[in-house]
C-alpha cells in the first residue's frame, strides 16, 4: 500500500509552501482584491522562476516533464495561500488543453511561454448566468473568425491566449467545439466585471471577428471540456482543500485566543464541535482528492468517477470551512480588516469555476450507473 | 381561527390608515422608487421632520403613555401602525434604537427632570440617540468590556473602545456602559452613562464590513468628561441597567426587511437553464426550494402567532426566540444555492438575476448570523430560557475583573 | 389576528391529554407492541366514551358535529402519547373519504359506528415496497368484486371497513377508483406483516372475490387520494408534533438529570444546542401546522399548498427530535426498556403513512408552480 | 501512488493465502452462505478450534513478540493477514477483546507468572476474556464508575454492576475497573482487577436492544472475593490502568463490517418507482446518492492513507479518528431514506428490498452514534487531539468522588 505522494513531491510542496508564505502572505491578496491589478505580478514572476507552471509541460516544450501529482502539491498550497495568480486558468486548464489536443504548431507555439509564465491562458465558456450548453452558446467561430460574448472569463484581462467554447457550426452536442485564440491580436475587447472575488479578477471579452483556430477537431466541444474537466477537478480540489485547511486553522488559531465568559472559545462544545466537523470534511475530501490524483496520473478508467468525487467532497469542504471561520470569528469576523473574508470570496470563486457541485454529483452518479452497468 | 382584526383593531387600522394618506405617500407596487429613496443623502433630515409629524398625532411611540407624549395604546396597536406605514414612502430606522432602547432605560432610572429634557426631543426626532455596548473584547460576553470610566472631582473621564454601534457618527446621544471598578468580578463592576456624541475627546469612524458597507461604527474615547448627573443607575449597577436594555433589543432583532427569499428563488429556478434543462424541474433543486418555503412560512406564521398574543392582551410564548437561528443562516444558504444555478457567472455582482441581491443575501448571510447574537448564543438562549437547561459553566463569576485570565 | 386555536379547543385538548396521560402512558405502547394485540382496545373504548371518533362527523350520523380544528387539538394528543390505536387510519382517512364522497347509503352504513368506535376503517393503498400508481396498483374492481392484495395496511386487522385503490379498468389516472369494502365479509384473508412500529399492527390484505362498492365515482381514485390526503396531512402533522415535543421533552428531562464529567449533560452545548435545534423545528412546524388547520377548517383554497409545507416541516421535527432523543440519552436510549424507541418507531410509521417527505416536498413545489402561474 | 503491496507485503500475503488454503475454505461469492455460517449456535466451539490453529501457526497475534507466541511482525502484516483471512470461511470476532485489550494490559501490568498462566490459554481461544468497564452511572464519562472494591483480609470484595458488556455470558475472565476509594476524587480512587467470570456472585444478564438483539450484558457483582493477587497495577492507579486498555479500544473501533451501503442504494434507485418514474432519476436522490458515495469512498480511502503509514512502518495520523463520526450517521440516514424509497411499505422489515437490511441500518445506526463513544464525545476527541483545543471546564477536578453532586 502506497497511497502517498512521494518524497520528491512532498518537498516540492514544501517548496512552495514556503516561498508563497514568504511572498504572498494575506497582505498581497489584499492589495489585489482592494487594488486594480489583474493579478500579483511579482508572485507570478517568483512561481515562473521555480518553473511551478511548466510542471507538466514536457521537457521538449520548455516543460520540467513532471506530472499531475506536482501539479496537485502545488495546487494544494496555492489554495491555502488564496493566492491572486491565474494559475488554475493558465495551467489546470489552457496548459492541459493545448498539451492534449494542441496540433504541433499550436504546442510549439504557446507550451514554452505557458511554461515561463510569460504566456497566461484562460478558458472562456461561461455567456452569462446560465449553463454553457448547445442551447445557449452564442459565441461562433467560422472561417477563423470568433464572434460574440464570453463572460466572466477568469483572469481575461491578464491572459495573453484564451481556450473558448465555441458554436462552430450544425446541431446539437455536435455544434460545439473549442477554439485557441490569441488574445493579444485584433478583434478582442476586454473590460473587467464585478465579482464576488476580486483577488481574481474576471473580464468580459467581445470577440469580433477575432482570428482562431480550432483545438481538437470540430464538434468535439463537449467531449473534450468534461475530459479536461476531469483532470481538472482533481487540481482544483486540491486548491479547494489548501484554503479549507488555511481557513479551518485560522479559526482554530483565533478560537486558542479569543475569550468570552471568562475561558477562550475553543473550549466551547459549538466552537470544538463545528471545527471538528471542518476537519472531517477536509479529511473526507482530501482522501478523496488522493484517489483521483492517482486516477489522474495513470490515466486510469475510474478518472471521471474519482474526480467527480474529489470536486463533490472539496467544494463542501472549502464552502463550509470559510463560511464558519467567519462565524468563529464572530463580528471581526466579519470585518473588511479581517483576512477571514477571502477564503469566503474564493470558496464560492473556485466552487463555481468549473460547475457547481450540484452538476458535479449528477455526473457521478451518471459515471456510477454507467460503471455498474458495465 | 383567522387573520382578521378584532373590531377594535380594524377601527384602529382604519384611523391610522386615514392619517397616513392624509400625511404621506403610498408606496406604488413599483420597487425601485423604494430603493431610490432609500439612497437619499438628505434621508436623515427628511426622517426628522416625518418623526415629529408622527410625534404630534401620537404616533411616534404608541404604547408610551400619553405624559411621555404616547399614545397609551397596546403592542397589537404598534404593530398594526407599523404594518400601515410600511406602505408608505416615508423614511425609517433612525430612531428605533434611541425610542426603543435608549430612552426606555432612561425611562427607568432617571428622574423627571432627565427626562424632561430629553423624552421630548427624542420622541420628535429632534435628537437621534445610540447605544454604546459591544466592544472588541466583549461581543457574546458583553460584560467583558474594558472601556473605563475614573472619577474625577464631581465627574467622570472615560476612555476606551467601543464597536458596531449603529449610527454614531450622526448620533447627538448615546448611552455607555463602562467598568468603574476592576477590581470586582465583571459583572459587578460596572456603570452607565448617557453622554453627548459631540463632547470632546469622542471620534466615530465608520467599520468596513466584508461587504464593503459600512453600516457600523467604532467609536473611540479618549478622556471624555462626563457629569456624575449623567449616571444612569447606581455605580457599579450598570449590568442591571444593561439588561434593561438588552430586553428591549431582543424584542427588536428580527428578519431584515426586503432581501430576496424563496419566491425570487422559484423565480430564478423557472428562469434559469441548467445543462439538463430548467433548474425547476430539477428534483433536487425543488427540494431545496420546498425546504427553503417551510422556513419561510414557518417563520411567517410563528409571527401572526406571536401577534394574535398581543391582540389578546398577552404575553408572547417563547417561539419569537427562532426567527433569527433559521433565517439567517437560510439567507446564507438560499444565496449561496441561488448562486451556483447561475453557473459560472453567479460570483458577478452585477447583470446577474436579481441584479447582485442573491450574491448580497450570501454576503450579507455570514454576517446577520453574527449580529445582535450568533448562532451559537441565540441557541444558548432557547436552551436555557425555553428549555431550561443549565448555563454552562461560568470560571469568571467569582473573579475580579483585573484577574481574569491571569492563571 | 386570531391565529389560534379557540379556548373550547383548547379545553378539548386538555381533556385528552389527561385521558391519554391516565390511561395511556407509556406501559400501554410497550405492552401493545411487545404482544399480541391489535391495537389498546380499553384505550381505544375510553376514547370512543369520550366521543372523540366522532368529532368530524355531523350530528345526523351520530358524530358530534365539531370539525377539523378539533381533530387537528386531538391529533397532537395522540402524536404526544405515541397511542397505539387506529385513530388515524379510521378517522382521518376512512370516515373522511365517507363524508364526502359516500353515497347516502353508505354514510348511514358506517358514520354511526365509525364515530362510536364499533366499527374501525383502514385504507389500503400500498401494494408493497413502490408508490403505488396506475402503473403498479393490481387490486381489481370489477362487478363489484376486489381480488389482490394491499400490503402493508395499517391497523388492517382490527379495521372493519377499508377504502381501497383498486384498479377499475382503463388507462392511465383514470384507471384508478376508491373502493368501499366491508371485512367482515367474506373473501378478505388477512395476516400480520412485521413492521419497524409494532404499537401499531400492520396487515396483508388478501381480497378474493370480496364484494365492494366504488367510493365517489370511477376512474377518480387519484384525485380524491390527493385531496383526502391533503386533509390528512394536517392531522398528520399534528400528530408529528405532538410526538416531537414529547420526544423533545424526554430528551430535554433526562439531560437535566444524567450527569457526565460532573455535570448534567444538560448543561453541555452539544446538548443544549441540539435540543434548541428540536425545539426551533418543532415551532416552525407547528406554525405551518396552524395555517394548515385553519385552511383545512375554512376549506380555504391554500390548503394544498398549507397542508404540504405543514407535512413536511412535521416529518422533519418528528424524525429529528425522534433520533436526537436516542442520542441524547446515550446508552441507556438504545436499550429494550427505554421508552425512547416508540417515538423513533411511530417516526417512521407517520413518515411514511401518506407519502413520505421528498414526495411532500415535490407536492408542494408543483402548487407553488401552479399559484404563482395564476 | 499504487494501492500494491511492496515486495516483502506481497511475499507475506502469499504466504498467509497458502496457509488459509490449506486450512480453511475459501468464501464463495453466495453471501447466504455467510449468513448461515454467523447464526450456527456452535460458533464458539469452532472459532476457538480455528483461534488454536492460527495460534499454532503464528497468526493469532501477528505484532507480538515470539515469546508470548505472536509473529514478532508489523502492523500491516496484520492488516494483511486480516485482509486475507476475511476472505474465507472462519468464525471470528470473540477473541478481538481479550487479545486487544484485556491481555495487552496484562502484559503492562502484571509479571511473567500471571502472563505464564493467561497469554497463552487466551492465545489459542481456549480462555475468552471481556472487559468490565461501562457503568449504568458511567457511559461517556468513564471514570464516573460506582462499582466498589473494598479490602477484605488480603483480598477485595466487589460489589456493583457494570453493562455494555460484550460476550460476558461466555467469557472466563475479564478485568474489571473499580472504586476503591471514594473519598478522593474520581481519577485517582480507582484499581483495577482480573476476575474470573465464573466466581460465585457475578451474574451476567443479556441487555436486549431497541433492535430486538442483545449484544451485550449487563454484569452484576454480589459480593465477589478476588484475591489481591489478581490486582492490575497499583491501588489507586486503576484510570491509568484503563487507560492503556482504552488506547487498545480506539484503534479497534470502526465501521461494522458487512450491512448495505450506497452500493446497494443505488441499486435499490434503480429497482424502485416513485409516484413520477424510477427514483434513480429523480435528481434529489441522486443528490443523496453522490453525498454518501463521497463519504463512503472517503472513509475507504482514508484507510489506505492509514495503511500506507503502516506500510511505511510509520505511526498513522489522526484521519482514522473520523471514520465513526462519519459512518454511524451515515448509517442511520441512509437507512431512513432508503426506507422512504420504499413508500409506505418501507416500515416493513420482511419481504421488501434487501429483505429488511435498510431498515436495520436506520436501527442499528441510532445505536452505533452512541457505542463506542457517541458522536459528541468523538468530535471532542478531534477537537482536542488534532486541532490542540482545550478540554471543557471539569468541575468534578479536584472534588472527592463521594462528594460529586452534593452541592
Amino acid at each position: 500500500m502506497n497511497f502517498d505522494f512521494s518524497d520528491d513531491q512532498k518537498m516540492l510542496k514544501e517548496q512552495v509552501r514556503k516561498f508563497l508564505a514568504d511572498k504572498c502572505p494575506m497582505k498581497v491578496v489584499r492589495r489585489v482584491l482592494d487594488g486594480d491589478e489583474t493579478h500579483a505580478a511579482e508572485v507570478w514572476a517568483g512561481m515562473a522562476e521555480l518553473g511551478l507552471m511548466g510542471t507538466a509541460i514536457p521537457e521538449a516544450y520548455g516543460g520540467t516533464g513532471l506530472g499531475p501529482l506536482e501539479l496537485c502539491v502545488i495546487a494544494e498550497e496555492l489554495g491555502r495561500a488564496c493566492a491572486p495568480v491565474p494559475f488554475s486558468s493558465s495551467v489546470y486548464l489552457v496548459t492541459e488543453a493545448i498539451k492534449r489536443w494542441g496540433s504541433e504548431a499550436q504546442k510549439k507555439a504557446w507550451l514554452p511561454r505557458l511554461a515561463d509564465g510569460s504566456a497566461i491562458g484562460t478558458l472562456a465558456t461561461s455567456e452569462g448566468p446560465q449553463a454553457p450548453t448547445p442551447k445557449s452558446v452564442r459565441v461562433s467561430f467560422a472561417d477563423g473568425k470568433l464572434n460574440g460574448i464570453k463572460v466572466p472569463v477568469a483572469d481575461g484581462e491578464a491572459a495573453t491566449v484564451a481556450v473558448v467554447l465555441v458554436n462552430s457550426g450544425g446541431t446539437g452536442a455536435r455544434s460545439l467545439s473549442l477554439a485557441l485564440v490569441d488574445l493579444t491580436n485584433g478583434g478582442v475587447a476586454r473590460t473587467r466585471v464585478a465579482t464576488v472575488d476580486p483577488a481574481r479578477k474576471h473580464a468580459q471579452i467581445t470577440f469580433s471577428d477575432a482570428k482562431a483556430e480550432l483545438l481538437g477537431g470540430k464538434g468535439k466541444g463537449v467531449q473534450l471540456l468534461n475530459e479536461l474537466y476531469d483532470g481538472a477537478a482533481v487540481l482544483f480540489a486540491f486548491e479547494q482543500i489548501g484554503g479549507a485547511e488555511a481557513a479551518m486553522w485560522m479559526g482554530r488559531d483565533y478560537a486558542l485566543q479569543r475569550q468570552a465568559f471568562g475561558r477562550v472559545i475553543g473550549s466551547y462544545q459549538a466552537i470544538k464541535h463545528k471545527l471538528a466537523d471542518v476537519y472531517v470534511k477536509t479529511e473526507l475530501a482530501r482522501s478523496n482528492a488522493y484517489y483521483g490524483a492517482m486516477m489522474y496520473a495513470e490515466g486510469g478508467a475510474d478518472l471521471p468517477i474519482a474526480a467527480a468525487a474529489a470536486r463533490v467532497a472539496a467544494t463542501d469542504a472549502y464552502d463550509f470551512a470559510a463560511q464558519e471561520n467567519i462565524q468563529t470569528h464572530g463580528g471581526i469576523g466579519f470585518t473588511w480588516e479581517a483576512d477571514t473574508q477571502f477564503h469566503y470570496r474564493r470558496s464560492r470563486l473556485l466552487a463555481l469555476a468549473i460547475g457547481g457541485p450540484t452538476a458535479w454529483k449528477e455526473k457521478l452518479v451518471t459515471r456510477l450507473e454507467r460503471k455498474n452497468a458495465a | 381561527m383567522d387573520f382578521n382584526d378584532t373590531p377594535e383593531e380594524a377601527a384602529f387600522r382604519q384611523q391610522v390608515r386615514t392619517w397616513l394618506d392624509a400625511n404621506a405617500t403610498r408606496k406604488s407596487d413599483d420597487k425601485t422608487s423604494i430603493r431610490a429613496r432609500v439612497d437619499d443623502p438628505e434621508l436623515l433630515k427628511k426622517a426628522k421632520v416625518w418623526q415629529d409629524k408622527k410625534a404630534q398625532a401620537g404616533y411616534a411611540r404608541i404604547t408610551w403613555p400619553k405624559e411621555y407624549g404616547g399614545l397609551g395604546g397596546t403592542p397589537i396597536q404598534q404593530v398594526i401602525y407599523s404594518q400601515e406605514e410600511a406602505n408608505y414612502l416615508v423614511p425609517l430606522g433612525f430612531f428605533d434604537i434611541g425610542l426603543g432602547m435608549c430612552i426606555p432605560t432612561l425611562m427607568a432610572y432617571c428622574g423627571p427632570e432627565v427626562l424632561g429634557r430629553y423624552v421630548k426631543p427624542a420622541l420628535h426626532g429632534e435628537e437621534v440617540w445610540c447605544q454604546l455596548f459591544s466592544e472588541p473584547a466583549a461581543g457574546s460576553d458583553v460584560a467583558g468590556i474594558r472601556t473605563r470610566a475614573e472619577r474625577d472631582g464631581d465627574g467622570w473621564v472615560i476612555n476606551g473602545q467601543k464597536v458596531w454601534t449603529s449610527g454614531a457618527h450622526y448620533s447627538d446621544y448615546g448611552i455607555i456602559i463602562t467598568r468603574t471598578d476592576p477590581g470586582v468580578p465583571k459583572h459587578q463592576g460596572l456603570t452607565m452613562f448617557y453622554i453627548d456624541m459631540k463632547s470632546p475627546g469622542v471620534e466615530a469612524r465608520p467599520i468596513k464590513q466584508i461587504s464593503g458597507a459600512a453600516n457600523f461604527n467604532e467609536v473611540f474615547f479618549t478622556n471624555v468628561r462626563v457629569p456624575d448627573s449623567q449616571r444612569v443607575g447606581e455605580v457599579g449597577q450598570g449590568w442591571k441597567v444593561a439588561l434593561t436594555t438588552l430586553m428591549n433589543e431582543r424584542l427588536a432583532v428580527g428578519t431584515p426587511a426586503g432581501g430576496v427569499d424563496v419566491d425570487e428563488l422559484l423565480e430564478l429556478a423557472r428562469d434559469t437553464e441548467l445543462e439538463d434543462g430548467p433548474a425547476i424541474r430539477n428534483a433536487s433543486v425543488r427540494g431545496k426550494i420546498a425546504e427553503w418555503y417551510v422556513q419561510s412560512q414557518g417563520l411567517k406564521y410563528t409571527k401572526f402567532r406571536t401577534l394574535t398574543s398581543l391582540s389578546k392582551g398577552q404575553q408572547p410564548g417563547p417561539e419569537s426566540s427562532i426567527a433569527k437561528i433559521v433565517a439567517a443562516p437560510k439567507m446564507q444558504d438560499l444565496g449561496a444555492f441561488a448562486m451556483e444555478l447561475m453557473g459560472q457567472a453567479g460570483i458577478m455582482t452585477r447583470d446577474v438575476p436579481g441584479a447582485g441581491a442573491f450574491q448580497q443575501q450570501w454576503m450579507f448571510g455570514a454576517g446577520f448570523r453574527i449580529a445582535g447574537g450568533t448562532d451559537e448564543i441565540l441557541r444558548n438562549i432557547v436552551a436555557e430560557r425555553v428549555l431550561g437547561l443549565p448555563q454552562d459553566i461560568r470560571v469568571d463569576k467569582d473573579v475580579a475583573f483585573n484577574e481574569l485570565g491571569k492563571k
